[in-house]
């Protein structure tokens, strides 16, 4: 009977599928995207399947505010939605709504198909969704494998160019490499706590002294997700990576995959309340910074420049994370996700414009080439500007803040040293923005650049992400209230409520 | 005391090292591709120690099986020779050996302490296919499903990446020496 | 007219008028004429809106007026809070007086992007009377940063040959520079929950752990005010920048822009840290008299006539600072009347270089000479100018620096002797310059051949000539409000010295 | 109650000329310039003679409040004037040798083509001088200070398209900052201790303070601070250099501002607190001891100049020694005086070399002069007087004041009394040396063709006036002999004031009768010394006839003898050399390659550069990490991984 | 009865030698394949651990790694097809176009 009974409550109700809506929309469409890709005419196909994919993000992000009126455990206590896990999909989502609405005149620019384009992308937001709001090892290691493998091919969608294979193939084998030291720690933790749902594990850890396997289990698993968002010293990767990737996947995957690595990182270093990770994550931040900002330095490739600032922003982020007391977690919970969130408004946009420079065969990627775009093309220029100043971190734009809150989270920490690293990092690091803007604004022109009109797509793409950097720059209240609404939802977890919540043993287990 | 399972445990192990540390010595990559499913074939022996008959069943048609006839495939395909041996790395020398050595040493370390003489019975925990397929349908449902959409992905991007560069995508194909 | 019931509100119209207008100019077509008269109507409006701020500012009455306070952002805990006292009422006054002046002095001068010139030029408008209202670190950082941009952005776009190294420098001497200033605003949130200057004046020292921390706050702040001063040995961005600026960049660079240091030092350095400011004051007197010096020698042997003004303004921030930590009052005010002074006699001396440069594209004082003759109205609007900032009594220059060496003589005397040397020193490179490029005979003929100041350059020239000679007449009219602020600035070091004295 | 005097009408007055002429003057015709011009300062004179007219009646010091200026906390300095009878003497000369000269300028300016530049320039000099003069604190008179310096600056570099003018313009003004920057230290003192600058609450807070007898204090170093100030709008040692070179200027603005008026505000200034340096003895000492050398030295040199007008320079400074002399000795009232007389005869005799010049077609060597007494005899006979009363001879008006002040100093020590009268020998020595090499002998001069050109020379345009057209030395016209003639009366009658030591008596309120020996009667030894000294005046006058009347070789032969010591005089000591050398270059060499090219561009901008240039090479460095090697790589991840877990490893054991 | 330590050692060394092999070998595939080497000594791991702890999740575990290896080796390989288009090689050393 008492088995009976746990195997009803397994089975999942309706309001199972209401939690996990987003990513059942974004799979639909990612289907229909993929079947109707041979059915549509080739001329008109990119855009179609563009709209629809398009569509689907949109109507996604419906579903996702509808999926927030219901939070709650589902799927036999997989997935968690609460407004932590909203906050991430929500985010994902409108990365690759941003995303695809700049690609499709890249699409046909590059030339590249467009069916499994935008379909994987729909369907890498789907992991990325699952990511955020599993609470089971399992349920975030295939969320993690779907991420990370549609972007290994997104990265590898230039087949025709080397640098393109290349890219893919450095992430894919390098990426694997990574997910097995991840598994290898869930494999430990497992070991040590016997259960691979969070939640339980959480408890058990506070129930006992953690034993040495849980801290050899935390150190691998920061492995793996430490390689996600591109940390030093496991961010070699990056540069090589994006400058190799399609434009606007850049955008994506430095973004997209790397927000859902935070969160799954912030709820294994903040909700599992891991042991000993402070220093690590210390020393983690203030590497990533100082090695992104330092080999940005003298970068003229404007992608792989990029690359190294987001190893940079990686670096801030963790910053966040190095909180020293409990009380201090909500903040840099807070701050952190403030920070993936506007991370993600000025870099999407920030890559939209360079994919849209960049034209046919990405010939235009140097910081050579960008002389002059003031004069050619005011619009891109001073978009790209803003971007770039919100990277810097000037006043007015989301980047400022994200800063801000990163800092002053780590100041309440009492962290000063890791605020004098990153104050004077951001300083440096203001150098190689600035150069590009110098170079757009300042330096003429030496050869003729094309520069292709500004299709609907692109102007919808940037004036997006200029709204949102803009607007988490002005009025950063309102996303910064969710997130720390979030961190109380991913800190405070009534124990009570959390033993009623608990898995029956599997029901195979002897007893 | 020497049990059988202890043999058994003992001369399955030496395969899979065995084959683990061919697969390092081999040049050619078939030989590497034939020592791994070695090592899996082994390991499959090892899942039957311990009572995991589905999974053990599972490693041997799936990755011993299919994965690996993938991979003997492509070596056929791209007709992939010996080995170079180019000199491209220090680092991989110099830091990541030493690296994986201490690493290694590490956590065999831990798991020494931590697990001590705990001994394991044979078949411990019998997973037969019945009781997991319980679990994949209930508490492990929605992974389950998901994979789907993994499946998906990784069709699609074989399809992508390995077909022939025509269509939409064609153009003269560009390539690169150096 | 009974405008009072703007008072509530003139403060942000002040503010985000030139914005506004920047906004609106985005929005015109390329024609660069109206573009022009739009910005000059802009700027002027905004000029005439803040001189409500004079009209209605209560003299006597200490503390800060036109306040409003709102909340901006719940988290942090950032407020909308702005308003002025007498130090910061003539600051924003100088910058909405110099804006309309630096549009003239690029009527002609810009031709090339053209809209963009005066959106930079509005927007850094905005930020910079930010910086003056701001009463929470917060915004008052917010405004600091964004004045950066626009400014970098004149430079680099608008400038003459070596503009990008010049943008880039001092982007990045500001940028290093402020982040240690952020990173001690940081701090005072972190510890206390607000960003109110008012707030944290008074409770600051309250927090337990602000003593052991006040000396590095106190430098976090001072270098970022510092860099900005410019004072020795942090000012060597500042000639590369004037040279390479365009005209109305080096107006509101050495105008305004150098005063947001000494404003800085004025209002946080040492309001915030008092007992810092005093310990801290003897090596940065020592540096502010090395820069009056340093400045005015380096000054004199400049072959370039804007790299000579720029390091004549070395040499002038040096009084300033020295004034503000001579912990006087007559220090103090003169230090707030040297602001000022400088921020019209400079100004004009930039606009008077570009008036030349315009002509002859260049500025080194070697390709003139006998100017005087071709040119007899430049050359006397140029000598009034010039005797303004040698500091010659009944011009504005003069009473600045008089009280300041006053209060630095009060405070030591060898300070003030030092000091005082200064005015030896501004009147032979200045002097000297002058004579180089007006008296004598024209030895480059091309010189004969040039225009006497137009139409526009007079209109922009002009008033910074009246405004010197009322300031140096009348300089009541200033100190009235001046002075009452500065005194309660000063009370938390006179109440440390009766201590003192006590003990 | 007093009557309101409107006093600020008096510098207000000139300033409106000033601004007149500024502004409206360029378009204007000269005649109304000159309307202006005369009318401003004729205007202020005429006011100031009714200020005196009405003095009897007034409650002395008389002040007049007229607007605020300048407050900051407790201090304060405002627009308003004080007037006694030291002020008052200042103001009648001012004004009145200012008319003069202004009347003068019409004359011998009148062709040149910046005339309204010339009487806007003469009129705001008024403005400032008078300022000086009027102020009841010691930051107005400052104004005036610098603003006669400004005025003095603006004049000497009148025709600025020559060089020398130009230079000695600025240089003018860079040694009087000198001097200001000691004023200004003096000033700050009084602040500092006495918290006002005006001169009736300073004096009021001075008077109780004991006499610093027994060694330097407060006064004495105010005193002397404010002596460096003097020093240097006096031209007096060391700072003298600038006054020879300010004869660059029109000669009528070296008859106003560098004769008569401007360089005496220092004596001025010294008499006005006079409270002061009475109480500091040392300081007085000083300024006795500066007057003295000044004197000395500068007649030295006066001796040995061809240049007509720089005779003249070298002859104010040696003068200003003399009242400076009278200041250090306590004889405020003789320093005064010889201000005064001194007013009168070297305006003139800069006038009348004015009128010399005029007349020779702008030559100003003596040398190429010689016999113009017949071709222009009123300037002759008026600079015959004017060089009477400057040498001491009885009952000429320089007579009075110079005895006054050699036998005050004799009081004193007679040790001044011996170099000041040496110094008078030399005087009428060398003024006589003056005015035989250019009224005696035959015309040496440059005749019709040359005649315009050397006009032209210093600045004037073309000579269409008929009165210019001849080859000849001519007369000037008679509106620049009016003012020769008139002065020409003050120096014979001017000293007359000062019999019975009336002009002292009038002076007394003002400086108090604390000297008792000043007013004691003229015994055996004053008459004595006034013999010696107007014997040394005579015994000058012959040494000159005979050296450049009767036996015109002897002069060369003398130099040839001296030798190097000559040559040192003619060079005036090698003085601006030594300047050049000590301070100049250094600084500007120093400044260029020390602090510019070495601490701005070495130093710093490098230490900046290298460092930046250090980060590019770190980054350079950094991103050989990146090598593209796929291995290297995963072995950067799996060293990290291995430091990671030993780090956890490691904290898992500790606890 | 074999002690748990023993079977987590075995993992421990396949996965070293995967580890090894990814840094040491240069054929692509061969790397590949090290990665296959690793994660199998992470699945015995698991189910060694499943058998300790007596839950089943570390087969379950075990059976979705496989999946994921599955699905991971055919986007590789496809992968290493495309780079072999474009490169002609397969020795890891040569693919290295992007750097620094």
């Amino acid at each position: 009977m008492t088995t009976f009974l746990a195997q009803m409550q397994t089975i999942p109700q309706g309001v199972d599928y209401v939690r996990i809506l987003p990513e059942l929309i974004l799979s639909a469409f990612g289907i229909v995207v993929m079947v109707l890709d041979p059915l549509v005419d080739e001329e008109k196909s990119q855009k179609t399947l563009g709209l629809i994919a398009f569509a689907g993000t949109v109507v996604a992000l419906l579903s996702t505010w509808y999926a927030a009126q219901y939070p709650g455990l589902a799927f036999s206590n997989t997935v968690r939605v609460d407004s932590f896990s909203i906050f991430f999909t929500f985010l994902v989502i409108v990365i690759a709504a941003v995303v695809i609405l700049s690609s499709f005149e890249y699409m046909a620019t590059q030339r590249i198909r467009a069916g499994e384009y935008y379909a994987l992308i729909l369907f890498g937001v789907v992991g990325m969704a699952l990511m955020s709001s599993a609470i089971e090892l399992v349920m975030i290691f295939i969320g993690l494998e779907i991420s990370s493998i549609s972007t290994y091919i997104l990265a590898g969608f230039r087949r025709n160019e080397a640098s393109s294979t290349e890219s893919s193939l450095k992430y894919f084998l390098l990426g694997s490499f990574a997910t097995a030291f991840f598994l290898y720690g869930v494999a430990l933790m497992f070991g040590a706590t016997g259960s691979t749902n969070i939640d339980v594990i959480a408890q058990k850890l506070q129930s006992a002294p953690a034993e040495l396997l849980v801290y050899a289990a935390m150190a691998l698993m920061f492995v793996g997700l430490g390689f996600k968002v591109a940390a030093a010293p496991f961010h070699v990767w990056t540069p090589d990576v994006y400058e190799g990737a399609p434009a606007p996947i850049v955008g994506f995957m430095s973004t997209a995959p790397k927000a859902a690595a935070f969160a799954v990182l912030l709820r294994v270093v903040f909700s599992i309340n891991a042991p000993g990770s402070f220093w690590f994550l210390w020393i983690a931040a203030a590497l990533s910074m100082t090695l992104g900002n330092v080999s940005a330095l003298v970068q003229t490739n404007v992608k792989r420049m990029l690359a190294y600032s987001s190893i940079a922003h990686a670096g801030y982020l963790l910053m966040a994370f190095a909180m020293t007391s409990p009380a201090d977690s909500p903040i840099g919970i807070s701050a952190a996700m403030f920070y993936t969130a506007a991370y993600a408004a000025m870099n999407v946009g920030a890559f939209a414009v360079v994919s849209h420079f960049a034209n046919a065969g990405e010939r235009y990627v140097t910081l050579e080439d960008y002389a002059g775009l003031g004069r050619s093309s005011p619009i891109l220029a001073a978009s790209l500007t803003i971007f770039l100043l919100s990277l810097i971190g000037i006043p007015v734009t989301g980047g400022f803040f994200a800063k801000f809150y990163v800092f002053s989270a780590a100041l309440r920490a009492n962290l000063i040293w890791l605020t004098l690293i990153g104050v004077v990092n951001s300083a440096i690091g203001a150098y190689y923005y600035l150069r590009i803007i110098v170079v757009m604004y300042m330096r003429e022109a030496r050869k003729e650049v094309p520069v292709a009109p500004i299709s609907f797509g692109v102007a919808t793409a940037l004036t997006l992400s200029i709204a949102a950097t803009l607007y988490l720059g002005l009025l950063p209240n309102r996303v910064l209230q969710i997130a720390q609404h979030s961190a109380q939802d991913l800190l405070i977890q009534p124990p009570a409520a959390r033993a009623a919540e608990n898995p029956q043993p599997a029901p195979g287990s002897e007893h | 005391m020497i049990s059988v399972h202890l043999i058994l445990f003992l001369a399955f192990g030496a395969v899979c090292v065995g084959g683990a540390v061919n697969l390092l010595v081999q040049r050619h990559p078939i030989n590497s591709a034939l020592s791994l499913i070695a090592v899996m074939a082994a390991l499959a022996g090892e899942y039957l120690l311990l009572g995991a008959e589905f999974v053990a069943a599972v490693q041997v048609i799936v990755y011993a099986g299919a994965i690996m006839v993938l991979f003997v495939f492509t070596i056929m395909l791209l007709n992939a020779g010996e080995e170079e041996k180019t000199k491209g790395s220090r680092v991989a020398i110099l830091f990541g050996v030493p690296g994986m050595l201490l690493g290694s040493l590490l956590l065999a370390w831990v798991v020494l302490r931590h697990s001590g003489t705990e001994a394991v019975p044979a078949g411990a925990l019998p997973g037969a296919p019945q009781t997991i397929g319980m679990l994949l349908f209930h508490e492990f449902l929605l992974p389950f499903e998901v994979t789907s959409i993994l499946i998906l992905i990784a069709i699609m991007g074989a399809v992508v990446l390995a077909s022939k560069p025509t269509g939409p995508s064609g153009g003269p194909q560009r390539r690169v020496t150096d | 007219m009974n405008t009072d019931h703007l008072s509530p509100y003139i403060l942000s119209l002040v503010t985000f008028a030139p914005l506004a207008g920047a906004l609106l100019l985005t929005a015109l077509p390329r024609r660069d004429r109206e573009i022009r008269w739009f910005s000059l109507g802009v700027s002027l409006l905004t000029f005439l809106l803040s001189l409500h701020l004079p009209a209605h500012f209560h003299r006597g009455q200490t503390g800060f007026q036109f306040e409003v306070d709102r909340q901006w952002i719940s988290t942090p805990n950032i407020h909308y809070h702005i308003g002025i006292d007498g130090i910061s009422l003539w600051l924003i006054v100088l910058t909405t007086f110099l804006t309309p002046l630096c549009v003239l002095i690029s009527w002609k001068s810009v031709h090339d992007r053209v809209k963009e010139f005066f959106i930079l030029l509005l927007v850094l408008e905005t930020a910079l009377i930010g910086v003056f209202i701001a009463l929470d670190l917060f915004l008052f950082y917010f405004f600091w940063e964004a004045t950066l941009i626009p400014m970098a952005l004149l430079i680099g776009i608008y400038g003459h040959e070596r503009k990008i190294y010049a943008a880039v420098k001092f982007f990045m001497y500001t940028m290093i520079a402020s982040v240690f200033m952020l990173a001690a605003i940081l701090w005072l949130y972190a510890q206390t929950g607000s960003f109110d200057f008012v707030y944290l004046r008074e409770h600051i020292n309250s927090v337990p752990s602000f003593p052991a921390a006040a000396q590095w706050l106190f430098l976090g702040f001072f270098i970022a005010f510092a860099v900005k001063v410019p004072l020795f040995p942090f000012h060597t961005w500042l000639p590369d920048a004037h040279v390479e600026a365009p005209t109305a960049g080096s107006v509101l660079l050495a105008g305004v822009l150098l005063k947001m240091g000494t404003y800085g030092m004025l209002r946080f350095n040492l309001g915030l840290f008092p007992q810092q400011a005093r310990s801290n004051a003897n090596w940065i007197i020592i540096l502010a008299l090395i820069g009056i010096i340093y400045g005015a020698l380096v000054a004199m042997v400049q072959p370039n006539m804007k790299k000579l003004i720029a390091y004549s303004s070395v040499s002038h921030l040096g009084f300033v600072v020295l004034g503000i930590f001579s912990f006087t009052q007559a220090g103090l005010n003169g230090a707030m009347f040297v602001m000022l002074a400088h921020g019209i006699s400079t100004g004009a001396l930039f606009m008077l270089a570009g008036i030349i440069h315009e002509r002859r594209h260049t500025y080194e004082i070697s390709e003139f000479g006998g100017l005087a003759a071709p040119m007899p109205v430049y050359a006397t609007s140029y000598l009034v100018i010039v005797l303004a900032s040698v500091g010659l009594p009944l011009l504005n220059g003069f009473i600045g620096e008089f009280l300041v060496l006053s209060g630095a003589f009060q405070a030591r005397p060898i300070y003030g002797i030092l000091a005082a040397t200064g005015v030896i020193w501004s009147a032979c490179y200045l002097l000297w310059m002058f004579q180089r490029v007006f008296y004598g005979k024209v030895t480059h003929p091309v010189n004969n051949g040039m225009a006497d100041m137009l139409g526009f350059e007079k209109a922009a020239v002009w008033p910074c000539a009246v405004v010197a000679l009322v300031m140096g007449v009348a300089p009541i009219l200033w100190l009235a409000a001046i002075d009452p602020a500065v005194t309660s600035a000063l009370s938390p070091f006179v109440q440390m010295a009766s201590k003192v004295a006590a003990q | 109650m007093n009557p309101n005097l409107n006093l600020w009408l008096i510098p207000v007055l000139p300033l409106a000329g000033a601004a007149i002429n500024g502004f409206f003057g360029k378009k204007s015709s000269r005649t109304a310039v000159t309307t202006v011009g005369l009318f401003f300062s004729a205007s202020a004179f005429a006011w100031a003679l009714l200020v005196a007219f009405r003095f009897s009646s007034l409650a002395l010091p008389y002040q007049e409040y007229f607007a605020h200026w300048l407050r900051s906390g407790s201090f304060s300095a405002d627009f308003a004037f004080y007037l006694d009878q030291l002020s008052l003497v200042m103001l009648l000369v001012v004004t009145g040798v200012g008319l003069l000269i202004h009347i003068y300028s019409v004359g011998y300016m009148w062709d040149d083509p910046s005339y309204y530049r010339f009487f806007t320039y003469l009129n705001l000099f008024l403005f400032f001088m008078l300022n000086l003069i009027l102020a009841n604190n010691y930051l107005l008179m400052f104004v005036g200070w610098e603003g006669v310096g400004l005025a003095s600056y603006l004049l000497i570099g009148f025709w600025f398209t020559k060089d020398s003018a130009a230079s000695a313009g600025k240089k003018a003004f860079i040694v009087n900052r000198i001097g200001d920057f000691g004023f200004l230290i003096g000033l700050f003192l009084i602040i500092q201790h006495f918290g006002s600058l005006n001169f009736t609450e300073v004096f009021d807070k001075v008077k109780p303070l004991a006499a610093e007898n027994a060694g330097a204090g407060l006064l004495t170093s105010i005193g002397i601070l404010l002596m460096i100030g003097a020093c240097g709008k006096s031209a007096q040692i060391p700072l003298y250099v600038w006054l020879p070179d300010a004869m660059e200027g029109p000669t009528p603005v070296s008859a106003l501002i560098h004769a008569a008026t401007m360089v005496t505000a220092g004596v001025y200034m010294v008499s006005r607190s006079h409270v002061i340096f009475e109480r500091a003895p040392i300081a007085l000492t000083v300024v006795a001891i500066i007057g003295t050398l000044t004197a000395i030295f500068a007649a030295t040199i006066g001796i040995t100049q061809t240049d007509i007008k720089k005779v003249l320079a070298y002859s104010t400074v040696s003068q200003l020694g003399y009242m400076f002399l009278a200041c250090g000795v306590g004889a405020f009232s003789a320093g005064i005086f010889h201000l005064m007389t001194h007013a009168f005869f070297k305006g003139l005799l800069f006038l009348g070399a004015g009128s010399v010049i005029h007349a020779v077609g702008g030559e100003q060597d003596m040398r190429k002069m010689g016999g113009l007494k017949t071709y222009i005899p009123v300037t002759f006979v008026t600079m015959l007087i004017a060089t009477a009363a400057i040498a001491g001879i009885p009952p000429l008006a320089g007579f009075w004041s110079k005895d006054e002040i050699l036998w005050k100093a004799y009081e004193a020590n007679p040790a001044y009394w011996v170099i000041g009268a040496i110094t008078a020998f030399l005087t009428s020595f060398y003024m006589f040396r003056l005015l035989f090499m250019t009224f005696w002998g035959d015309y040496k001069g440059i005749q019709v063709d040359d005649h315009g050109q050397a006009h032209a020379a210093h600045g004037a345009g073309n000579h269409g006036d008929e009165d210019h057209g001849h080859g000849e030395p001519h007369e000037s016209p008679k509106v620049m002999l009016i003012p020769l003639v008139i002065l020409a009366l003050l120096s014979l009658v001017g000293g007359l004031v000062g019999i019975h030591n009336g002009f002292e008596h009038f002076l007394e309120p003002v400086f108090g009768p604390e000297f008792p020996k000043a007013i004691a009667e003229p015994g055996n030894t004053e008459w004595l010394l006034m013999g010696i000294s107007v014997l040394f005046s005579f015994a000058g006058l012959i040494l000159a006839y005979v050296l450049y009347v009767s036996k015109p070789y002897l002069p060369q032969k003398i130099a040839d003898s001296l030798g190097s010591f000559y040559n040192a005089v003619v060079n005036k000591y090698y003085v601006d050399e030594l300047y050049a050398k000590l301070f100049v270059k250094p600084l500007v060499d120093g400044s260029t390659a020390i602090l510019w090219q070495g601490v701005d561009r070495k130093i710093i901008d490098d230490t900046v550069n290298n460092a930046a240039d250090g980060a590019r090479h770190v980054s350079d460095e950094v991103r050989h990490m990146q090598s593209g090697n796929l291995r290297s790589y995963a072995g950067w991840i799996a060293a990290g991984a291995a430091v990671i877990i030993a780090y956890m490893v490691w904290l898992g054991v500790r606890g | 009865m074999v002690p748990l330590s023993y079977y987590l050692v075995l993992s421990g060394i396949l996965f070293a030698c995967g580890v090894t092999g990814f840094l040491i070998k240069r054929n692509i595939i061969t790397i590949f394949m090290s990665i296959e080497l690793m994660l199998n000594g992470v699945n015995l791991s698991f189910v060694a651990f499943a058998a300790h702890w007596h839950v089943l999740a570390g087969q379950v575990f075990v059976f979705f790694v496989m999946v994921v290896a599955a699905a991971e080796a055919a986007v590789g390989l496809a992968i290493i097809i495309a780079v072999y288009r474009t490169r002609e090689t397969l020795n890891v050393d040569q693919v290295n176009l992007l750097k620094l």
